[in-house]
């Protein structure tokens, strides 16, 4: 597409935030976000259904489903425009960028028919059932068990999910879990979808370091899927929970870099006004972070282009690591900077956000495959080098 | 050659302070300690103080001390950073001690030092730039003569354990130079608890406006400058070297105990080759910040002023890297349940990031040594 | 949003320019570079400029280039850095051409231009502190009228390429300002090659003794600052980064070979999570520069002179960084064969340590960095 | 013993040197360290005899073997004196420091008279043969053969040992080899002394990254054994292997630390005089060369005391690795204060001296046991983590 038609795109967006993220929504600006996940609830879910009224949620979604069918570079666009403006963190994110597109790709006429409406409206929302206890990062030792009812076809579901984000706030659970009893690894896997407000589930908020809760802990005791809403066949969970998260493709990079480049900014404010840009240390570490952020946005750039050299795949496979030690490393900055107040808990804001920073950034290295899994598949994956062999195999 | 080697007493302290810590000031209590946030154990230091005699240990015997070196000091602080305890320790026996012997009169310090020995009083100082390699450098209190007396000024914004403390040693600026004022517990000025992120350890401001103070509460003769407290600023930044060689020894055995037992992809994570390597690093680490404490202690009563201050900035530098990276690297390698409040590795990262700003970041440490040694020949021994 | 996806045509210069110089710069060709010690290939050189147009890429069609921009020029650049390829191409098209563009009257570059372009000529520039950020803030030789020509005066230490280039352009301090002067070969100048550690890349000392030149011989009109010449120091130093991220991939890749095939207690090894995290990370830090590159060069049609520099430096920063962590890991990687002579990571390392110096340091170019961002508004987009 | 003594043995030390390493003798100080361990080889041999002259060769063997019975302590202060000294490199160091010790422990009588005397005299020097091409840091994969001649009882070695240091420079080599044939690790290997003037022996010089070749390849094809220079018996060549390596009790370590404090004063000078002390960066680094080193002498003094303590041990464990990257990073350090004139060999003698430290000191990481080496024994044996499993056992 043209850049006037991006262009007009990006003016569109500001205009529209500019009226509408104001009055009783003003409150939102940049809260709700990493660390602050569990902020304004209620409002948040009434912003989501502002931004539905304006047409904004799901715009990558095809026009049949309510969406603009934005291209790449459009919803980069949009996404750069929001978090420019401060636009709060999205409740509806899960359902819009990982469940919808899933449902879109092998859902069954039914089960679209049922969901993706009130995802694109913002009225359902939609957390995720991947991570256990004992799992961790190792998605195939799934253990969490769906028995079929023979009398109805549902599914009933016993075991244990964990960093489930937002699950007090949503209203639907997917799960991936072990159907076939015995089975091991990626075989005998289900991919259920689950109402959340129904007995035989029990979420207990998991308290972070930062002191907040966005995470969770969901408890599953003989809870119901219904027969028809299994995606794709009972034994595909493991296909379908993969191509989930390959629709994470990393468009909402681009706006997540627009608040790293805020958070920079406001730590060379402060640094300016408190005298820490005067140490040479800090300058560097500083630049260091500038230079860092820059490469990450042509980083992202170039992960975006469907790039199948060598590069462009080590690119992709690297970026995760790229930006959650980036900024990880920012956090301590922030504090850095701040010296000694950095300690001070006295709610002014600015000091409160770095703060955040510093304490929920130590999650962006774990969360969503740690650093250590990044690097053995960039290893493995990019580099071609041996795999880590499984203790349980050998 | 310096013998580095532990006497079996200095061994015996060690073993017993670790002990006592272990009893008192464990797990669980530093989760009490976190949730009332009050940052002080008074019964704890009751103990520590008045039976064990941990303050006295540096203080000479003729002021009640027991007359040991900094050794022995080290020794008990590390063991008491291993656990984050609740303790006064290092305001009382590392800084507001070292800094009454190096400015104080004899008649000032036979007054106070031994009610410290004796573990009477928990004391601190309120340095005027709690975030500067030289916190004497800058001090926004000030003292003017009046009535045979003096009038105090000023707000000092963080003062560590305002309020444990029974004495608050205030360094003020006089038309010329600074002078040292005591302020007993009761003298008029106001202390106001901050909350902090690292709740381990209480932070109070200290505000002055026309405090009146008699003559007697000036504890210098005629004033003294930064310079004369080097070796007191040498021995709060060795003893807060120790408190953080402890923490970091603390958070990586956390670290080793968990990846001993947490089983992924079929093996206990401490199997991984990248996980053992990260671990031996900071052992290597560890070992080297832990011998440049011990060896500056140990070097501590040869030494000259420049000396025991470049040593303790070295050990502050090694000590402020060292303990940040374990607390980092425990988060990262109890994978999820590293950033949940449940586990206690946040709780060293968080006295990691406020203890590295105190009295100054390891690079204004090594800033300062690097002056020292391109200012003039290198030091060669 | 930027396309940064290579274009089939780029993507084709890239592979011929890896083909050619994996035929005609290999690793015995190498050896014989630095066993001659000339650092360069005088044949390959006619190849690359009269055949290929390598030096032309970035020039104008009006002065015979084609008209291409940053981005090939940096591939065949990236390419060259790779074999560690002893030509004058970073001299001449990245330093000489660009600084011409910048400040040289449009009758001087229509003058020299066309010859580059058209590989007749090989160039330089006798930058005046070649170690420094700002390489034209401070330089050595001075210019003074005289017989309606110029007296020039002054040695300029390391010139690269001095020997292999028919033109050596030499900025010079006028009673007022800098002017830009052209040295052909043969225009009584003395250059002396210097003995180098790094042997894959020619440096010449420059002596001028009262050295006459015609009025013709300067190239700018009124003088100019060191801002005017900012995108040629921009273009010199992305260069110079492209050159290091291409030697940086070839030396990792000598990294993977060899850790595919080496046994070591039964296993290759590739095979330790140690060895392959650290591959991984390096890789992490090879992508991360290459985009700053690439990045950099698709920007800089677009970007004003600030920014140009800005990316330019970081891309610098981040390249020799790579390069110099990427050869040290080669070697240690290596094992013992890593520190002899027959195996080729330590010409890779000779080359990052020469090379990081050239045109300022990484932490110089990261103050650089931070006096723009600390000094106004943080820079968004 | 007192500090009296001490400082008298110090005393006593820097008068014998400053009137012996003079005259003839002084072109060699500071000569013949690591990386130009092939300089003045003759004039160094000739100055092992002047040492031995003054009793200055083993100065801690007993009284028995020559020695001086020096303590710990007292060799430190010697070992300091020399390096301070600008004492040149021991070509005698394996005789005195590693296979003398050996022999006084573990040989016969007869050898030890055959032996020992020529060591303490500085007539005889020695090398080690452990290293080969295929083993690395595997000391157990060791593959040279040694057969029996049964009508001599002499044993026959074939094979090849590899960074076999100074062996050009040296009489005889000391060879672990496997007598049994079939055997694998470390059973079946026996501990032999071999003349290295004999037909059968090839030493070739390893050309080295600075140019020079202290290090050697040594192929033996046939080379003799006599019966009686097998060290303890066939099949208990580990044992003593391992002990050798043991008398390497790092006392030579203090003295190696006065070399590396007159490189980081020469680092200091340079930066003052070429501005490089200037730059924060560098006065960064150049502070923590000295932290590190200042550690690293106290670090040295603990591992000398016999702490059985888990401090201790890891001290011990750790310092290999700790004082090899120190040494490394200073002579990047050095580099990067010479800044472009680091690429300039014109024959300088302080340049040339920092650009040997740069380039030599890539071997310090490698060599005695590499980095990662270092840090599986660091987490094995110090931290009690598993062993690396080898691969041709699993």
């Amino acid at each position: 597409m043209s850049d006037d038609r991006l262009a007009a795109l990006r003016a569109e967006v500001r205009a529209w935030l500019s009226e509408h993220l104001a009055g009783r929504f003003e409150p939102l600006r940049w809260r709700g976000h990493a660390g602050d996940g569990d902020a304004l609830p209620e409002l948040r879910k009434e912003w989501e259904r502002e931004l539905a009224g304006g047409g904004w949620t799901c715009p990558g979604w095809p026009a049949e489903w309510g969406g603009r069918g934005l291209s790449v570079a459009e919803q980069v666009a949009f996404q750069e425009e929001y978090a420019r403006a401060g636009g709060p963190g999205r409740i509806g994110h899960i359902g819009e960028g990982l469940i919808g597109p899933t449902l879109i790709e092998f859902g069954t006429p039914a089960q679209q028919q049922r969901f993706l409406p009130a995802i694109r409206a913002g009225t359902e929302f939609w957390c995720q059932g991947y991570s256990e206890p004992q799992a961790g990062s190792d998605l195939a030792n799934v253990r969490t068990r769906a028995r079929r009812e023979d009398a109805t076809g549902d599914w009933l579901v016993h075991g244990q999910k964990v960093w489930t984000s937002l699950a007090h706030l949503s209203d639907w659970i997917f799960v991936l879990a072990r159907s076939e009893e015995g089975s091991t690894g990626r075989h005998g896997l289900i991919f259920l979808l689950l109402a959340l407000d129904q007995p035989g589930i029990e979420i207990r908020p998991i308290r972070q370091i930062g002191g907040g809760a966005e995470f969770n802990s969901v408890f599953f005791d003989g809870a119901r899927a219904r027969a028809e809403h299994v995606v794709g066949a009972a034994g595909e969970g493991w296909r379908i929970a993969t191509a989930l998260l390959g629709f994470e493709r990393g468009i909402s990079t681009l706006g997540q870099q627009m608040a790293f480049a805020q958070e920079l900014d406001l730590v060379c404010r402060i640094a300016r006004e408190n005298g820490a840009a005067r140490s040479p240390e800090l300058r560097q570490r500083i630049a260091r972070a500038w230079a860092g952020l820059r490469a990450m946005r042509y980083l992202a750039m170039r992960a975006l282009c469907d790039d199948a050299s060598r590069e462009g795949r080590l690119a992709r496979l690297g970026y995760k690591y790229h930006w959650s030690n980036w900024h990880r490393d920012l956090g301590r900055l922030a504090m850095d900077v701040l010296g000694p107040d950095g300690n001070v808990v006295d709610g002014d804001p600015r000091r409160e956000r770095l703060r955040r920073l510093f304490l929920f950034s130590r999650a962006d290295t774990i969360y969503g495959g740690t650093s250590e899994i990044q690097l053995n598949l960039i290893a493995e994956q990019g580099l071609g080098m041996p795999r880590e062999p499984r203790g349980d195999r050998s | 050659m310096m013998d580095l080697q532990l006497t079996d007493d200095q061994r015996l302290i060690r073993q017993q302070a670790a002990r006592l810590l272990a009893d008192r000031a464990g797990p669980q209590q530093l989760r009490q300690t976190v949730a009332a946030a009050t940052g002080f154990d008074a019964a704890l230091w009751r103990t520590v103080a008045r039976q064990l005699g941990w303050c006295a240990m540096t203080i000479a015997e003729r002021h009640g001390g027991l007359g040991l070196s900094l050794t022995e000091l080290s020794l008990v602080v590390e063991a008491a950073g291993e656990r984050l305890a609740p303790l006064p320790l290092w305001s009382t026996a590392c800084a507001a001690a070292p800094l009454l012997s190096a400015v104080a009169t004899e008649e000032a310090r036979a007054a106070i030092l031994p009610r410290i020995a004796a573990g009477e009083i928990a004391a601190t100082v309120a340095w005027g730039d709690l975030g500067a390699a030289d916190p004497l450098a800058a001090t926004p209190v000030t003292a003017v003569p009046a009535n045979g007396g003096y009038l105090l000024d000023g707000l000092v914004t963080q003062v560590v354990d305002a309020e444990a403390a029974d004495l608050v040693l205030v360094p003020a600026r006089l038309a010329q130079g600074l002078a040292l004022f005591a302020l007993e517990r009761g003298a008029g000025h106001e202390t106001r608890q901050i909350e902090t992120l690292d709740a381990t350890r209480q932070i109070g401001a200290l505000e002055m406006r026309g405090l009146r103070l008699s003559a007697d509460a000036r504890l210098d003769a005629d004033g003294f400058t930064p310079r004369a407290a080097a070796s007191a600023i040498a021995t709060a930044n060795l003893g807060l070297a120790a408190e953080q060689v402890g923490a970091a020894r603390a958070v990586m055995d956390l670290t080793l105990a968990y990846v001993g037992e947490r089983v992924q992809f079929g093996r206990v994570i401490a199997s991984f080759q990248a996980v053992k390597h990260r671990c031996a690093r900071l052992e290597v680490d560890l070992a080297e910040a832990r011998a440049m404490v011990l060896g500056a202690a140990a070097n501590f009563a040869n030494a000259e002023d420049d000396e025991r201050l470049l040593e303790a900035r070295a050990a502050r530098a090694l000590a402020s890297d060292l303990l940040f990276r374990a607390a980092e690297e425990s988060i990262q390698l109890h994978g999820g349940v590293g950033f949940t409040w449940e586990y206690d590795p946040h709780l060293y990262l968080k006295r990691a990031q406020a203890v590295s700003a105190l009295l100054g970041s390891a690079d204004r440490h090594l800033e300062a040594i690097a002056e020292h040694l391109l200012a003039e020949a290198c030091h060669e021994r």
